[in-house]
Parts: C-alpha cells; structure tokens; sequence
C-alpha cells in the first residue's frame, strides 16, 4: 500500500498495463513529451518509447478515430483528451464509430479503446468544466467509469483498458492532486459494473460518484455530528449501473438523495432517480430528491462557479429536508 | 486509341492474358451483380443499396496488388467490386441485400453494402461518409507498430472529402508516413451535388500535397492504369514510404445498360480482349452465362434463407461475458 | 385549413418564414436543386434564389459551424442534417459555440439558428435511427423541439426561427407522410414550451412525444375500448419543458407512463419520470413507469427493429399493468 | 540588412514616419502590457491567460487595414495586440485577466484572454481551438449575402490547423469566394508539440492551394511586411476575389525581456525608428512612460472594481423575455 494521489495512482496503473501488455499504447495532445496537461503521462514516454506513447496532432476527433483504427488494427489503444469538453467533437467517432462497431458486425470486429478525460468543476469556465456522462452512458456499447479515490482510478483503469469494448474514463479533475489515499502495490483490479457504500448509515441513501463522493463524506461527517447517518454510495460505473447494490441501499434507509455535480436538467441523476422512484416505489418514505448545477453554463470565476455547482452544503440541506418529511 | 493506350499498358506491366481475362471477369461479375441487384430494389425485394456501376475499374484496379487476408480494406457502399474482387461471394451478397439472418455481413443489422468480413480484412463500414479513413489511418499506425507489413487501403467518394475526418486522416498518414491508401472514386456528384458545390479545386488529388503525400489522377475507364497507379501505391507503403491518395475519375456513363459506351471500364477491356483475340465472342457470352447462372442460384439460396431472428437482437453488444445491460438483468 | 401531410407542413412554414424575413436562409446537403432528401425545401431555392437556399458541401459540422457564423453576421440560418445520427459529429459546434455564446458574452453575441434533423425509428439501422432528444435537452442554451402532428410542425418551426436563441428541431420522420391533419393556412404560431393534452382520460397520464404520440393514440383507442381513458400529453418542446401541465396531468390521473422511442436508459424519459416521481410523490398510486428502446443500436432489419423500438403494443401492457396495481 | 528592407518596404508602402511611430507604439504598448499581464499571474492575481510576446507584428500588421466596427475579428487567445490596435481599452483588460464583474469581455464568465466586444465586432472567443474559423467563414457568408462590404479576418496558430473545423471553414471560403482573411499564427509550437509533430507539410500556407486561394508567408518579426500583406489580403476580399490564407513566422524570441532579439518586432522597429531619427532615445523613454503610466492607472482601477455577482449568474442564458428555465420555475 502507497499513500498515493489519483494523479500518482492513475498513471501507476497506466505504467502497469503498458508493462504487462505491449499492445497498450497511449494517443493524446502533449502527452508524450510533456506527460500530459495534467501529469498522467508523466515518464512513460521516456520508460517505453515514442512507439508506445503519441503526441498527437492537435483533432480530438483524430485523436479517437485513429484509437478506434488502431483497436481494429490489434492494439489497445488509451487515447487521452485533454479535457472532456472537447470529447464533444468527437462524439460523431465515439457514438457512431466505437460504440456500434462490435454489434454492427455481429463480433466480427471490435474496439477495445479506453478514452480518457478529466472533467468537471474547478475553475475552466463554460467549456472546460462540463460533465458529460450523461451523454456516453446513454450511447449503447460504451462502458462508462467514474472514479472517486486513488484505489479506485488505479483499480478501474486497468480493468478498463482489459475491457474488450469502448470504455469512456471520466476522471474528477479537481481530486487529482487531492486528497490522497492508500493505493495497493499489486496488480489491483476493480471491476467494472461494481457500486460500492463508501460510508454505512440509515437516514438516507446518496447515490453519486466523481468529485460529489468527497463533498458527500464531508456531508456525511457534519451531519454525523447531529446524529444523522447518511449512507453513501459512490456508483463508480454508470454503465453497466449496478442496480441491485443502489437498490439494497435505498430498500434500508427508505429515503434517496441523488448527487452529481453535472447539470441537474436531463443530467444522469435523472436515470438515478427514475429507476430508484421505480423499483424502490414500496420502499419510499419520501421523494428521490436530485442535486446537480444549475441550467447554466459553468462561469470561469470562482464567485460565478460556486454559485452554479453543488457541494456539500447543498447535500446537507437536501437530507434536513428530505429527513424531516 | 483507347485500346492503344491499353496496349501500352499491358507491355509496360507485362500482363499476361490470363491476367486480363480475370481482372474482365472479375468487373463484368461485378456489372451482372450491380444489375441484378438494381433489379431487386426496382421490384420492391430488397430495402437499400448503392449503384457500383462505372466505378469497377477503379475498384479491380486497386485490389489486384492487395494480400488478401493481411492487407485491410475499409470501404463504402460503392465498393461491390472490390469486394468481389478480394472474395466476397456472391451468396453473401444476395443475403446481405436481403437482409436475411444467415447474411455474414451485418445479419440485417445494418442495411444493404456496408461491407464486412474479418476473414477478408474488409473493416466493417458504417453509414457515414469519411468515418473510415481516420480508421484506415489507425489501422495503418498499428501496422507499422507491429511489423505487421500489413497496407490499409480505403475507399470514398469525392463528397466524402469535404469531412473534417479526412483532412485529420491524411494529416496524420502523412506525419507518420504510414501504409494506407486513400481512393477516391470521384464521380463528380454526392447525391445531388455536384463536385462544383463540393470544393474549390478541380481535383481531389491536388490536395494530396497540403499532406506531404503524392496524389495521382488516374482514369476510371481504364482498368489497367488503376492497375499500374496501386501497384506503385501499394510499394510505397509496403517500403515504409507512406500514404498515397488516388483520385480516380469515375467515367459518367450514359443511362444503364447502353453497354457500347466508350468510357465503360467493362466493355472497355472486352473490346480490347477481342480485338486481341484473347477472348472470342463466344467465350464472352459463355462466361456471361455462367456469371449469371451462379448469381440466379446464389440468389435463389438468398431467396429462401430465413429473415432475422428477433431472440439474436441482444447479441454482440458487449463482449460474451462482460457484465450484462439493463435490460439483460430485467430480463425486459 | 388544409389537409397537409407533416413534411408539406413543414414546407409551408419554412416558405412563411422566409418571405417574412429575408434573413432566413438555409443552409443543407442537398436542399437547394434537390429540394433534400425528404423534399422538405423542395421549391424554395426555385422561389428564393440559390442565395436563400444553400447546397452545402458534405460536413455536418461544417454546416453548423458556418451557421453559427452566419448568425453573428446577422443572418437567420435554418440548417438541416440530413439524418439527426449525424449531429454527432456537430456536437463540437452546437454544445460549446451555439449553445454558450450569449452566455459567455453576457448577451453581446447571440445565436438564433435552427438545426433542424429528421430523427428515430423507420428502417435505418444503427446508424440512421437515432432518437438523440435526450443529448440537446440536457445542454443549456438549446431549446429543443419534436412536433407530432402536421399543425405543430408548421406552427413551431415558425415559432424556432422567430426565436432568438438556438434551436434543436427534431422531426419524427416515420411522420412525414402520414398520417395527414388539418393546418392552419393563415400565419400560425405553436410557442415553444407549451405542452398539450392530446387526449383527455383518468386512467394514467402517458407523457409523450414524436412518433409515440400517434403509437399513444392508437393505444388509447385499443384501451377505450375495454372502458380505460387514458391521458395522452404530448411535450412537444423539451427544453423548455411544460413542467405544470405535465404535473396537472398526474395530478388529476394519479398514474404516469412516460414514454419514447429512444433507448430508455439516460433517455429523456428518466428526466421526466424523475421530475414527476418527485413532484407528484403525493398524488402517485404507482410508480411512473418508463417505456423506451432497448439498450441497443437499432438494427435495421423490419424484424430486428420491432424487437427494439417500443410502440402501441407496448403502451398497451404498461398501461393494464400499471391500472391493475 | 533588416533595417533596409524595411527601408524598401517603407517606400514601396509609401508610409510616413507617423505611420511608423503608430504601429511602433500599438506594438510596444502590447508588450508593455503582456508583459504586466504575465507579473500579475506570476504573483497568483490572476487566474490564467496566454502570452503575446512576438506576435505583436503579426496582429498589429493585419488588422492595419481593417474598418473598426464594420469588418469583423475573430480571434483567439494570443491577440492582445490586435486588441489593443482596434480600440480595446487597457482598462477592459485588466479587468477581465482579473476576472472582474465590470469586465466588459465576459464579466469573469470565460477565463481570461476569450476576446469580445460587439463594438469593435470582435467575436466573442470560445476557449476550443479552430471553431472560429467555421463562424469566421459564415459571417463572411452572411456579408456578401447582405452586401455589407465587411470582411471577417480571423486568427489561430499552427496547431489549431490539424482539426477539421480549420479545413471545412477554408473550403466553403474557398468555394464562395468570401471575404474573409484567415491568418496562422504559427510560432512553431502548440503548448509542447513542435509543428514537426503536428503537421507534414513546412508551411500551413502550403495548404491554401488546397482551398483555392492564395497562401502567403511572412516575417513575423517585420511589421511592414505584415502590412503590406494584410492589405493585400483585404483588398482582394473587398473586390469579391476571394479569402486568403496569411501564415505569419512569429519569431522565437529568446528569454524574455531581452529586447535586443533583432528577430523581435518590437526591438527591429525601434531600432529603425532610432536609425532614421523618426524617434528619438528620449522620445521613446517617455512613450514608455506614457505608456506604463496609463497601464498602471488602469490596472488599479481595476484591482478596485468588484467581484463578479452570484446573483447575475442567471442572465443571459435565453433572450429576454424568453421561456424560463427549470431554475427559473422552481426558484431553484
Ligand atoms: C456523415 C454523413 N453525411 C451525409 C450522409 C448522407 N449521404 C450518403 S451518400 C452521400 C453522398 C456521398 O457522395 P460521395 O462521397 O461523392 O460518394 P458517391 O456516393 O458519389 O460515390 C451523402 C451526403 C452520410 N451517409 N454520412
Ligand atoms: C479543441 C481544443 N483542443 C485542445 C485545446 C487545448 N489547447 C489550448 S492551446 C493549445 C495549443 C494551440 O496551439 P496553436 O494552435 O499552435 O496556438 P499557439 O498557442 O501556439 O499560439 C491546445 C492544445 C483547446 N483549447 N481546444
Ligand atoms: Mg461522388
Ligand atoms: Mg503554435
């Protein structure tokens, strides 16, 4: 076990699937040279070569198009996109191309691609903090990620590059550098389509992922101090969702608070909450709430930001009310 | 003096007759497809398809130095005869027309001529236009990477050109000087529009340089100019020299069926065959009846294969295995 | 009044619209000589000139990017693609341009295109039958808009292009020929964001839109006839959403189906059922049911596709299931 | 050497020494500025922006010919120079590399250096590259098609060129022979991908022939040079020939402020300046002066104005008066 940031434990996973498999190769803008905007890539170029570790030319839709070619080509591609706002210019190769590809041809041909990006709130303004999961967990054909913790993004990226399908690697920007956590030394795998309760109550269930698990245990401490025990459960893959483990969680506390930082409106929280207001109908002692941005563009400074993001205080009020009900 | 040039030609590459003759076949196949496939569509049979009639040159041409089974192709709905050319057979065609269940191509998946087959290395295509050359460039890099001395060569429309995927295509083949060529069948119109409303420059080709790349202009009519251009393509590639694009200029035929015009890649070649004395009229017309009766049994196989089974419709969307959809665990 | 199929509809308004305000133009692969390939501009390049009627070369993103351009140059462009699958690779240009530039310029730029793409199931495969309602609802900034029947087709698309903001205009084109309905001849507005009740029952509300509101009223046919009225609330705008109709519907029913033809999973119907789940959670006598396409490419074999897509059938079974609880 | 050409073109330009002391101090005025810009970051004020350290030629050179307020720009984040050259205030400056509510370019909603302001047509800039080069190619549409006789004149570097935005906006252009100037930046490197990993091709103007239109290649560190191109470049926009493709070679400075570069544009004019006795040692100290008198001013005045307000985040999402949104309904 290291003490490790996600930054440190996503590349420690990176390094090892490059080790263990030589058909890994990374594509990306800067990633080569310069390791990556944010430090991903950091030292793999110089450990496996320029043949293993691209500098792309500056097109994201390239940069997925040709990772999709490679894939079918024999290689496991990982391409990084610098910030997942620009994923929306290669959405035409992700959800036409990636996505279909295996079932168009009924398994003749595959696309085991991983494309990563860091996403969400922390300062980038309208077009380089969006949340865009809800757009890729609802393309079939794609597996979606979100990881939470530095175990975590070490554990799913390597399961993910395993994965033999399209896998779209959302990585919470603002937690890179922070907090740390324990990371094991191993080959450590977390499968794909496994939820887990990062913190047991009674009160009531908040499903979330990304940057709002760490606001929703923070919640979870401050609501503790008044005798309230949240449960949280951190989904971790939003595609393929693990149905029964949010179900079960809702099933004992009767009571749903579903938590995104992405806009609220048509956001992924919406399937959240669908489902559990469903299923969980007979279990309800109250409304699934949902907390996500405002319908609004994210605004760079940091007065314009806070005022359209959620975070733990907005969690705290959602669980005063819905617990008072 | 078309059959001069012809003539010249086939001195220079030092083809046999035997060599002609196939590469006849293999067009005129493709024609009697092309037509009886129309037929279908004209009788209400079949839900799709695109003509290939014009463009068999271009195509044969471009296969013939192709290694079947190592070489990928990436495609698009014109490219009948190339995929008959590589081996596709004429049952997969009919079933692939007809959407039928056993169609090794898509099963009924996607509509008719968005060609596939893994033992072929033909890419599965999709229905957008230029999708294919950023995945002919990916192919390529992995080829490369591999030693694998595997080419990538694709297949467009001069429409297709106009996509952003195909500027970023060619930029990085170029960069990389990697094995893929890039045809365009350049019939000088998508859908309505003219190559006129497409682009400011006369030809595809002449963008070949904004890519570090050659670009040759070649004649659609003359199969053996398309021959001797992806002969010299596919040797670049193979000796690590990079892309090449070809333009191939689709002759526009006159209204189907008017076998005499000039320009027609298919009686082209069958002039010059008979002027030759390489092929007899009678050794035509024999060979058209026997293209023909092994299409018309082909499609009556097609004719009675079953239709789609709706129980396969959650097949092949993730690998066998992987961890079930929604409905999967609903059961719904 | 005129009987009008929905495509002659459409032509007629796009024809109002641009003798109005020769700012209108359009802009489209194949609309000009052509009249596009579903005819919706047929004559009006004839009518307007090859200045008002634009044949564009083949890039999607291209044609929205120059739209978005034309705009800022103060033209009114109607862009049309010429399958809604292809908005995907235009993504780039509509969800960071389009959609953000009042915003990020605080109302010194604006952007008043429609976009307009026949959408959804008819026989396309993966590729040509996408319902993507769920992606440009779910982007502030967009306004989006799925007319049902032959008036509101002319009625909102004369609303979209008099709207000073972008829209997304998403035709159901299995509609287009039929069937036919009655269209005001005169200068007829649907304003955007306004709901309507297609039918009026109290068995259960089905919250509709598209083709699934004609699948819907053929099913409250069937069901009429076994003594169950249902509800029948076609949304017809999106983004805006008519929250207070759809609620008064619920209200009064105290049952809800939401129902479209795209994939269920993250589809547009999550938003609405958790809006209705949680708004209406006192007035609920059963859960809000959910009916939408499987999770899968849709193929495109007749065959295939009626095992994917959902349709009156489907509504059907819901709705006994729902009124048997 | 470099002060005779400049000599020549001087002459050929028919350009008074007011002319040069005008462009002289635009582009130092940049560079003062920049130069204030980057301190600010440096001491963590400031919360992001780009440098425009040798490319004050470049801009400055290419909005010479342009009519404030009828031709537009489209720029992108290196154009400060071409800012200041067209009328924006230093005041607006600092006010938005500080994120303040009365920043008139976004009011703190975009990071730093996203240009606007409708008055001076600047187009407000999106923080993705290349995208505006599509609005700069529609704008330039809805000119022609309304007679307005403006022109769109839009900037971008090197690298932005590998995406397909770049190469469908120069196409239509091309096509429709419209009035706009599309002109690289190219300083050789896109964050840290040299132009050799970016492109094969030695000159993004080597891709103009491509589209159809002239490409022309300058010096970057020669201001007049720049000028003299950029007026050909409007001249032919305004006589309907058509758009052109201007690569300007920014010159890679050493070190900064070292100002003896003789690459650097600043540095060569000044010296020019100094060699003809249009401007004197002391006069240029005291434009300095001026210059970094006004700066200051302006930059406490803006250290002063106030913080973006939370309850302004609603505006502006839709047109006045337009539907509400979700938020809006539910006060939420
Ligand atoms: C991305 C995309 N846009 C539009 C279409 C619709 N479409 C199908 S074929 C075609 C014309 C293609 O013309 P060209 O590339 O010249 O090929 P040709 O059919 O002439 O051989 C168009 C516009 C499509 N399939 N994909
Ligand atoms: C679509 C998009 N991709 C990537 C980026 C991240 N990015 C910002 S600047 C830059 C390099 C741009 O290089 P170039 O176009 O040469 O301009 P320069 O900064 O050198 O003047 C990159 C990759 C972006 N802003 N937008
Ligand atoms: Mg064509
Ligand atoms: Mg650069």
């Amino acid at each position: 076990m290291a003490e490790q940031t996600m930054i440190q434990a996503l590349r420690a996973g990176l390094r090892d699937e490059m080790a263990r498999d030589e058909r890994v190769v990374l594509l990306g803008e800067d990633i080569g040279v310069a390791g990556g905007i944010f430090s991903a890539t950091q030292g793999l170029r110089r450990e496996f070569g320029a043949a293993r570790v691209w500098d792309m030319p500056l097109s994201e839709n390239g940069i997925v198009g040709i990772s999709v070619g490679a894939a079918l080509g024999g290689l496991r591609p990982v391409a990084e996109i610098q910030f997942a706002d620009y994923l929306f210019a290669a959405l035409g190769q992700i959800a036409n191309e990636a996505a279909k590809l295996r079932y168009r041809s009924r398994g003749a041909w595959t696309c085991p691609i991983v494309v990563r990006a860091p996403y969400g709130g922390g300062g980038g303004g309208p077009d380089h903090t969006q949340s865009v999961e809800a757009f890729f967990a609802h393309i079939p054909g794609l597996k979606v990620v979100i990881p939470a913790t530095p175990a975590d993004i070490k554990g799913l990226i390597k399961a993910a590059i395993r994965d033999d399908d399209p896998v779209i690697f959302l990585e919470p920007k603002r937690l890179y550098h922070e907090p740390v956590g324990a990371v094991p030394d191993d080959d450590y795998i977390v499968p794909l389509g496994v939820a887990t309760v990062r913190r047991a109550g009674t009160a009531a269930s908040v499903i979330t992922y990304g940057a709002m698990v760490v606001e929703s245990l923070a919640a979870a401490d401050l609501l503790a101090d008044d005798g309230i025990a949240i449960e949280v459960v951190d989904v971790r893959t939003l595609q393929p969702l693990d149905f029964a483990t949010i179900a079960a969680s809702v099933h004992k506390t009767n009571r749903a608070i579903v938590f995104h930082e992405d806009v609220r409106f048509g956001g992924f929280g919406a399937e959240l909450a669908a489902f559990i207001s469903e299923v969980c109908f007979a279990d309800l002692a109250g409304p699934v709430l949902r907390i996500g941005a405002l319908s609004l563009p994210t605004p760079a400074s940091p007065e314009l930001e806070n005022a359209v993001l959620p975070n733990a205080q907005t969690l705290i009020t959602a669980v005063r009310h819905l617990t008072a009900q | 003096m078309r059959l001069a040039r012809l003539d010249a030609r086939r001195i220079t590459l030092d083809l046999q007759p035997d060599d002609l003759l196939r590469a006849y076949r293999l067009m005129l196949r493709a024609r009697l497809l092309d037509e009886r496939l129309a037929e279908l569509r004209a009788q209400g049979h079949a839900i799709g398809g695109a003509v290939c009639r014009g463009h068999e040159a271009a195509q044969v041409g471009c296969v013939e130095p192709l290694r079947v089974g190592l070489d990928y192709i990436l495609p698009y709905y014109r490219d009948l005869a190339a995929m008959l050319a590589v081996g596709m057979p004429v049952e997969a065609i009919f079933l692939n027309q007809l959407s039928r269940a056993t169609d090794p191509i898509s099963g009924g998946r996607m509509r008719p001529a968005q060609w596939n087959s893994r033992a072929l290395r033909v890419v599965s295509a999709s229905g957008l236009v230029a999708t294919q050359t950023l995945h002919a460039a990916g192919i390529a890099l992995a080829a490369q990477l591999r030693h694998e001395g595997a080419v990538a060569l694709t297949f467009f429309g001069e429409g297709a050109t106009s996509e952003g995927d195909f500027h970023e295509a060619l930029n990085f083949a170029g960069l990389h000087h990697l094995p893929v060529i890039f045809v365009c069948e350049n019939n000088g119109i998508a859908l309505s529009t003219p190559q006129t409303a497409q682009m400011p420059v006369a030809h595809v080709a002449d963008r070949a340089a904004a890519y570090g790349m050659p670009g040759v202009i070649v004649d659609g009519s003359d199969v053996l100019a398309v021959l001797a251009t992806a002969r010299e393509a596919f040797a670049r590639a193979r000796a690590g020299q990079g892309p090449t694009l070809i333009e191939v200029i689709i002759p526009r035929l006159s209204g189907s069926g008017d076998d005499a015009d000039p320009r027609d890649p298919v009686e082209g070649l069958r002039a010059y065959l008979l002027s030759r004395g390489d092929m007899t009229p009678a050794a035509d017309a024999s060979l058209r009846a026997e293209l023909r009766a092994a299409q018309e049994a082909a499609l009556a196989a097609a004719l009675d294969a079953p239709l789609p089974d709706p129980q396969t419709v959650r097949d092949h969307l993730f690998a066998p295995g992987s961890a079930p959809t929604e409905d999967e665990r609903k059961g719904g």
